[in-house]
């Protein structure tokens, strides 16, 4: 049973088609990297499967169960992580504060639980202490020493592609939707990145779908790419087989 | 890496023995006002309480969660008839009539956080203005709520400890508002609080991390009412007397007022925001007595204004320093006493 | 009478509209509901009062006079106080603007006392003009007419200069109409002297009616606020149809069905007409894209 | 010395509380305060109350009833307040009665025509006002004895005052049988009463009472006007000030007739012509009217009580002095106190109003003997 | 050639902050001058400081524009005295149309025939916004978005155009595409200051170069002398020759900038 399955979805604006009968699937423990020209429809692909967009037509289902009709939330709760393409993160919160709401379902809790929290043994303070074990694991993992305390508002650009990474991992998914993560960053930091994802799959475990334009990454960690352009598959297939596709070369790599 | 912090220091109530220091202090200080000042100011020191109650309420709403209200007063008066109905119509004691006026307030923010779920900006603002209206006008229409005639409340005291009837609604005043102060304080250093800031920092990233938006929307109007429910029972005891009129539209905007220029989003905000609008409200038309100024005021009045209007130099003021606090210190008052802080902590470089 | 109570629910209905144009105006360029708007209209009023009644100037000069005071008054309050906002933030600049409105409050509060005063106009409140046993004052002709022509000019004007556009730029994203050469400022200037404007006229019309007196236009400018947003809060003609409905829907609905209800029940249908379009009649949606 | 509470009382100096609206939407009754100040003053200067001056203090509270609880208290606590004369409304003065009642501090005249204040009678309050029930009532029986109107329509504020006058009026009417073509009530901010009048209009009525404030009667009658419906006028006491409604209305207020409790402002009364001279010379920029001429109205007795109290002062022999009242006549109605009897005066006359500030009175003082305790029972 | 930009040694504070710790720079007339550095290295606050975004700042030093002192000066102004600015997130205006938005960024001009001459020309640079000329910019995909920042900092015929990482999200065919156009626009007499990530392509279309660390320049010249640079062949361009390790990062040989 693939890990995620895409058949058939359509999702139009207006007139525009912004995906055209897609259909894809993404087996477990792959990285498997979306790419295509401006506008073909890549961040409405993510925003279909997150449920922030619903698809006119076809379905979505993750380790077989079909979520095309739940809400963001609920796909989150099945395992199912994403950064944004423009940064989407709490920017009035701190960098510690956004990654506990990495945390936010794995913890329980409530109101009143929160209200009673008097002293170390409570619910709510053993619950925070427990959980702040897993997120300084992940600022280890990706450096985030420095910024624990920071707003994230006044954090450079690539921190903040980090933070939003280190957000998505606090989840601990099964299924990681990459949106972009190396845009804004520079060489030796692409280069960090690429490692990461790679623990991120060799580790975790986890499954990885990345949309990027960065090619030189994507040939390097992707197991499979799919190319979609108008919304449509335009190719799918082994890195090498990709990137000497013709029509890949005439729409989106252009001649060397 | 063996330096492994405790996370605890991080959540805790007080962390380090100054902290602890000064808030006994400060709760000593509290506990001991009644025997010290006189009754008048023991008035005014509940009044601030009860206004420091609905101000955490709403920021909580307005500042943590990013929805506005202007119809916080209709939660008050939701709280202050079913606390004053229930104790006159059915002999309920004074706490437990509170706590329901709290509670049924929750409900009713519940409801109104439903239509707010689609709503934001101004038109959030005119739903929340329709609701706090709706809410003195069924009140002004049905004789059960005593009418636009108002009901006059019970009054409370607790005589099995001595105390008079001022003292004991200083005591339950207080306490509410310490204990109500430190839930908003734990909350929002937990769960449910980073959940509401997600919300208002970006619903659709909060969504993505599984906080359902829907319910922390929801539940922050319903807690945020909670809160001025509360204070509107203890408003009622304190000052024996509701009527419709005392909930007007104003009082919901003197409300957003408080907490805007205490700051927005923090507990010491929504407290300094609470005590000095109650201090200003009530002191400022004593500027006319200040010797020197008043007689300045009287003859500038004589020149080019009218003696007869001086008392609206209150109005003059409070909107003077309004727009003062919000122009030069964004984040209110709170954002003042920061600074004094950290002015203290690096002086004297 | 039906059709007697739809004329009346337009008079008060043109100056819900006004203010709802005035309120719009500012939105438009700053996302701030202007809370002072009433009370800069009501002064404005004031000061053709002085000119007229006091001072027995003919009546265009005292209109002339509350007009250029209405500029600079909004200009003035732009300048003053919403400029200096150190990282204005929505909640922070109402806040202002209710601090403004208090203040002006005051001020005529001290300056024209309390008595409440008449203010005459040449439109004759009570001589009538009758149309098919329809009634309205000569008032309330000028009134409906003053809101369209308005309304027109506005319209004319923003949108065939660059200013419309200019002043969504400037709400949208402030630091990018910056660096795009848009200054933010003036714009934010323009808005409030126009806005002040249309508020002061709005302030001579009910006048006449509801008498002169620093409490007037607070009623009026919440209904003008619900109106704009029924309309959209950003669209001109929303504004003017906001206002319309709300005069009308009140008339209607206090003669026919209750009285006491009247002010809220006209509430509630927006309240009511937002869960179904939450941005008003002809407000557009935008739902960020991620 | 005799014993008893002093608070407030000095060798040469008794405090004399009070509070009403000075700023905001009520700011127009601020006027009764700068009247009784006036009062105190031409007291102190004819020599005071047996060698005590009078130090009048009294507070703005927006007529907004928190306020008033803080300003009662702050007189109570720290300016110690002897006595209160006036403070002006129903709703900030039941919000502050209790207290009051508490610490027995006597209280001359509330000025609110609410049955709340001597029914049931209280030992400190003496309630002067014509209760508004009464009101309604007299305005019921001339119309109908003297006016013969047949269809009489009514519109009211929606709180205590217009509420108490319709209830008195529609007592009368039932008594004989009838009932109103139209009642209607006002809301406090509205600021458009077209729909109010096109209701009146179709009703028919001959006779309109009017239980409003001074803005929306001007308001009301604007938008009759306009419709071409010209019924007869009778306007609540509180309606009074002719000054100001000839103004506001445009001249409309010609022909209207109104009741009053005391002198008319106006008239050539000796002492109200005294107390007009006093008023305007502490005053000089205001308008003499009939807020400022109630102040007088409302204070001469409490100073009558004071002098009749004698030097030697507490709030019981105050209280006591008070009962002692009987028939005793100032600028308005006769006024009896005496022990379990607290509504001291409740006779009205009419007035009708001719061009500018000319009048005509109508009646003597009347009154009506309607059931207080049956209207009580209505307005609940 | 004069220099058109000069930034005598200023410093800028974000509150507490200390972002820029005294940066020079001299940009010529008519010349391509890039930035190159790491995150948070203060690329993006330099370009603010010289557009007069940041409150109060810089606290030190001097920013000549065009013979004139443009430090303290409003934003307006300054970008009024013909300085074009795509900023860093891209900062469109999401409720305005494509076409508006193009059109506000010819707020100064007033010609109308030529301010729609050049929105063709941009609707040439890139023909996808043609398609979506209608359609709210902040509906716009990320790479159009950046397109259209791009296009619409040149609708001010700016003689001064600063681009703060214009490639971010284009696509590799639309990379290319940019730098010829960036050239184009250079050729045209524009002097261009260009913040880049992508070194590569920055240096290979840039006169000159600056390399920003932690608030200074480290080092600079022109390009090709950069090119050769160890560290930056080593550091920005990736021409590393070892296999790269897993923990690379954290035994990575020191910078040394002669
Ligand atoms: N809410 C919307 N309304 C209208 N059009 C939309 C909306 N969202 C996306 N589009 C259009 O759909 C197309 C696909 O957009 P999408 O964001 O998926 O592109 P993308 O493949 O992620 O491109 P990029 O690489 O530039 O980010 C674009 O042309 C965009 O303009
Ligand atoms: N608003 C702010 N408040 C406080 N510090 C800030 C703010 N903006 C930036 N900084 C700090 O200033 C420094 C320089 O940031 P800047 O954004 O200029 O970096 P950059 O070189 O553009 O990085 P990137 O390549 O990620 O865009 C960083 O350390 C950052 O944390
Ligand atoms: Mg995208
Ligand atoms: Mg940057």
């Amino acid at each position: 049973m693939p890990m995620l399955k895409v058949s058939h979805i359509t999702k139009t604006f207006g007139g525009l088609k912004a995906l055209d009968d897609l259909s894809f699937s993404v087996e477990k423990g792959e990285i498997y990297s979306v790419i295509g020209p401006n506008g073909a429809g890549k961040s409405t692909l993510f925003n279909c499967i997150n449920s922030i967009y619903t698809p006119e037509n076809g379905t979505i289902s993750y380790k077989g169960e079909e979520i095309t009709n739940l809400s963001s939330n609920g796909v989150a709760s099945l395992g199912i992580a994403r950064t944004f393409q423009n940064i989407e993160l709490f920017s009035r919160l701190t960098t510690m504060e956004n990654l506990m709401l990495g945390r936010h379902l794995h913890m329980k809790t409530g109101l009143l639980a929160s209200a009673s929290m008097w002293w170390r043994g409570s619910k709510a303070a053993q619950e925070e202490i427990k959980h702040r074990e897993k997120v300084e694991e992940i600022i280890d993992i990706l450096d985030l020493q420095a910024y624990r305390d920071k707003f994230v508002s006044q954090l450079p650009y690539g921190i903040q592609k980090m933070v939003e990474l280190g957000r998505a991992l606090c989840m601990e998914p099964d299924l990681l939707l990459l949106d972009e993560p190396a845009a804004g960053l520079n060489n030796e930091e692409r280069e960090d990145l690429i490692f990461w994802i790679r623990d991120i799959r060799d580790e975790f475990g986890i499954t990885v779908v990345m949309i990027e334009h960065n090619m030189q990454m994507v040939v390097d960690i992707s197991d499979r790419i799919l190319v979609i352009n108008f919304g449509k598959k335009l190719a799918e297939g082994l890195p090498e087989e990709v990137i000497n596709h013709q029509e890949v070369i005439n729409a989106y790599l252009g001649q060397p | 890496m063996d330096m492994k912090r405790d996370y605890y220091e991080d959540v805790q109530l007080l962390h380090g023995k100054t902290a602890r220091f000064w808030f006994f202090l400060l709760l000593i200080t509290l506990a001991s006002l009644p025997f010290i000042i006189k009754g008048y100011y023991v008035y005014i020191l509940s009044l601030m309480a009860v206004n420091v109650i609905v101000a955490l309420g709403l920021n909580l709403l307005v500042g943590n969660t990013g929805q506005i209200s202007l119809g916080h007063a209709g939660f008050v008066a939701i709280g202050a008839y079913t606390t004053a109905i229930l104790m006159i119509s059915f002999a309920v004691p004074f706490i437990p009539a509170m706590i329901a006026g709290g509670l049924i307030a929750a409900f009713f923010g519940f409801l109104l956080g439903l239509p707010a779920l689609r709503l934001e900006g101004p038109y959030l603002a005119i739903a929340t203005l329709a609701f706090g209206l709706a809410i003195t006008t069924v009140i002004g229409r049905v004789g059960f709520f005593g009418g636009h005639m108002g009901l006059s409340v019970p009054a409370v005291r607790f005589e099995s400890l001595g105390l008079t009837r001022d003292e004991s609604v200083y005591y339950v005043a207080m306490i509410t508002a310490v204990l109500l102060g430190i839930f908003a304080r734990n909350f929002l250093k937990t769960r449910p609080g980073r959940a509401f800031q997600a919300v208002r920092d970006s619903d659709i990233a909060a969504a993505a991390m599984g906080v359902n938006v829907s319910y922390y929307k929801t539940l922050s109007f319903a807690v945020s009412a909670f809160y001025a429910g509360i204070a509107g029972g203890l408003w009622a005891i304190l000052i024996g007397f509701i009527n419709p009129g005392l909930f007007s539209f104003i009082l919901s905007i003197l409300y957003l007022a408080t907490v805007v220029i205490g700051g927005l989003g923090t507990i010491l905000g929504s407290v300094l925001g609470a005590v000095v609008v109650t201090f200003l409200s009530l002191q400022l038309e004593n500027v006319q007595t200040i010797p020197g100024i008043g007689q300045l005021l009287e003859a500038f009045s004589k020149q080019f204004m009218t003696l007869s209007g001086l008392p609206n130099i209150v109005w003059v003021l409070t909107g003077l320093i309004l727009i003062l606090i919000v122009l030069f210190e964004p984040l209110g008052l709170y954002g003042i006493w920061s600074r004094i802080k950290t002015y203290w902590k690096t002086w004297p470089f | 009478m039906t059709g007697q109570l739809i004329i009346s629910g337009l008079t008060i209905g043109s100056i819900y509209a006004m203010l709802a144009l005035a309120m719009s105006i500012i939105y438009k360029a700053s996302e701030i509901p202007n809370f002072a708007q009433g009370d800069m209209g009501m002064i404005s009023t004031y000061i053709a009062y002085m000119i007229l009644v006091v001072h027995g100037w003919p009546f265009w000069m005292a209109f002339a006079g509350a007009m250029i005071f209405a500029v600079i008054l909004g200009f003035l309050f732009e300048f003053l106080f919403i400029r200096r906002a150190k990282e204005p933030n929505i909640l922070n600049l109402i806040i202002v603007t209710l601090g403004f409105q208090l203040f002006l409050y005051g001020m005529t509060g001290w300056r024209w006392g309390s008595d409440q005063r008449r203010l005459g106009m040449p439109f004759s409140e009570t001589d009538t003009i009758n149309v098919g046993g329809v009634v309205i004052s000569h008032l309330g002709v000028a009134t409906i007419l003053t809101s369209i022509i308005i309304m027109v000019m506005l319209w004319f004007f923003l949108s065939r200069t660059k200013l419309g556009l200019a002043m969504k730029a400037v709400q949208q994203n402030p630091m990018a109409a910056e660096i795009n050469g848009i200054p933010k400022d003036r714009i934010l200037g323009i808005s409030f002297a126009i806005s002040s404007v249309i508020g002061a006229m709005a302030g001579m019309m009910i006048a006449p009616i509801t008498t002169l007196d620093p409490n007037m236009m607070w009623d009026p400018l919440m209904k003008g606020f619900a109106a704009a947003v029924l309309g959209g809060m950003t669209s001109l003609p929303g504004a003017i149809i906001g206002g319309y409905l709300l005069g009308i829907i009140e008339n209607l609905f206090g003669f026919y069905v209750s009285l006491e209800f009247k002010s809220v029940v006209a509430f509630l249908i927006i309240v009511l007409v937002l869960v179904f379009k939450p941005a008003g009649i002809l407000g557009h949606h935008y739902v960020r894209k991620v | 010395e005799r014993g008893g509470d002093a608070t407030g009382v000095t060798e040469d100096e008794i405090v004399i509380g009070s509070w009403g609206p000075l700023t905001g939407p009520g700011a127009l009754w601020g006027n009764i305060l700068r009247g009784m100040d006036a009062y105190f003053d031409m007291v102190n200067e004819e020599g005071g109350i047996h060698g005590r001056n009078v130090r009048f203090v009294y507070r703005d509270d927006g007529y907004e009833p928190p306020r008033t609880v803080s300003a009662v208290r702050q007189m109570v606590q720290n300016d110690n307040v002897f006595a209160f004369v006036g403070g002006i409304g129903t709703a900030p003065s039941m919000a502050v009665k209790d207290y009051i009642i508490e610490n027995n501090i006597p209280w001359v005249g509330p000025l609110t025509g609410s049955t709340h204040f001597a029914y049931p009678p209280q030992e400190n309050i003496f309630a002067l006002f014509p209760l508004y029930a009464r009101e309604g009532a007299v305005h019921a029986e001339y119309a109908l004895d003297e006016l013969g109107a047949e269809r009489i329509a009514i519109i009211y504020q929606n709180d205590d005052y217009g509420r108490g006058g319709l209830i008195g009026a529609e007592m009368i009417l039932e008594e004989r049988g009838m009932d109103f073509v139209e009642r209607l009530s006002v809301e406090i901010t509205d600021s458009d009463l077209s729909s109010h009048a096109a209701r009146l209009r179709q009703s028919g009525a001959d006779m309109v009472m009017m239980w409003l404030l001074p803005r929306q009667a001007a308001i009301i009658m604007g938008n009759t006007a306009v419709l071409g419906y010209n019924p007869t006028w009778m306007a609540s006491s509180a309606l009074g000030d002719m000054g100001l409604m000839i103004d506001i209305t445009e001249g409309r207020w010609e022909g209207v007739l109104f009741s009053m409790f005391g002198e008319m402002p106006y008239s050539d009364h000796e002492q109200m012509q005294a107390y007009r001279a006093a008023f305007e010379k502490k005053y000089p920029d205001l308008r003499w009217g009939l807020f400022a001429s109630s102040g007088f109205v409302f204070a001469e007795v409490l100073v009558e009580g004071l002098e009749r109290a004698g030097r030697d002062l507490t709030r019981q022999s105050l209280i006591e002095a008070m009962e002692t009242f009987e028939g005793w006549q100032g600028v308005g109605a006769e006024v009896t106190f005496a022990p379990g009897v607290r509504q001291g005066s409740s006779s009205l006359y009419l007035v009708k109003a001719k061009g500018g500030l000319d009048y005509e009175i109508l009646t003597d003082f009347m009154d009506s003997d309607i059931d207080i305790d049956e209207a009580i029972r209505r307005l609940r | 050639m004069s220099a058109l930009l000069q930034i005598k040694n200023i410093e800028t504070y974000y509150g507490l902050v200390y972002a820029l710790r005294g940066v020079s720079l001299n940009i010529e007339q008519g010349s391509i001058t890039t930035i190159l550095g790491n995150n948070g290295a203060g690329k993006t606050t330099i370009l603010n400081s010289i557009a007069g975004l940041i409150d109060d700042q810089p606290e030190k030093g001097e920013i000549w524009f065009d013979g004139k002192k443009i430090n303290g000066m409003k934003t307006v102004k300054i970008i009024g005295m013909g300085i074009g600015y795509a900023p860093e997130g891209r900062q469109i205006f999401n409720e305005l149309t494509v076409k508006e938005n193009l059109e506000m960024g010819a707020y100064s001009r007033s010609n109308r025939k030529e301010i729609s001459d050049d929105i063709d020309k941009m609707f040439r640079y890139f023909p996808v916004l043609e398609e979506r000329s209608k359609q709210l910019a902040g509906t716009l995909s990320g790479g159009e978005q950046q397109m259209l920042a791009i296009s619409r900092a040149l609708m001010s015929r700016p003689k001064m155009l600063m681009l703060d990482e214009p490639s971010l999200g284009l696509s590799p065919i639309l990379v290319k595409e940019i730098f010829g156009i960036i050239k184009t626009i250079n050729e045209d007499g524009v002097t261009i200051l260009l913040v880049e990530q992508n070194a590569n392509m920055a240096l290979s279309i840039a006169h000159y170069g600056y390399i920003l660390e932690n608030g200074r320049f480290v080092t600079s010249g022109s390009s090709e002398k950069l090119r050769e640079n160890d560290d930056v062949k080593e550091f920005y361009l990736g021409l590393k020759s070892e296999t790269s390790v897993k923990g690379y990062q954290r035994y990575k040989r020191k910078k040394r900038w002669n």
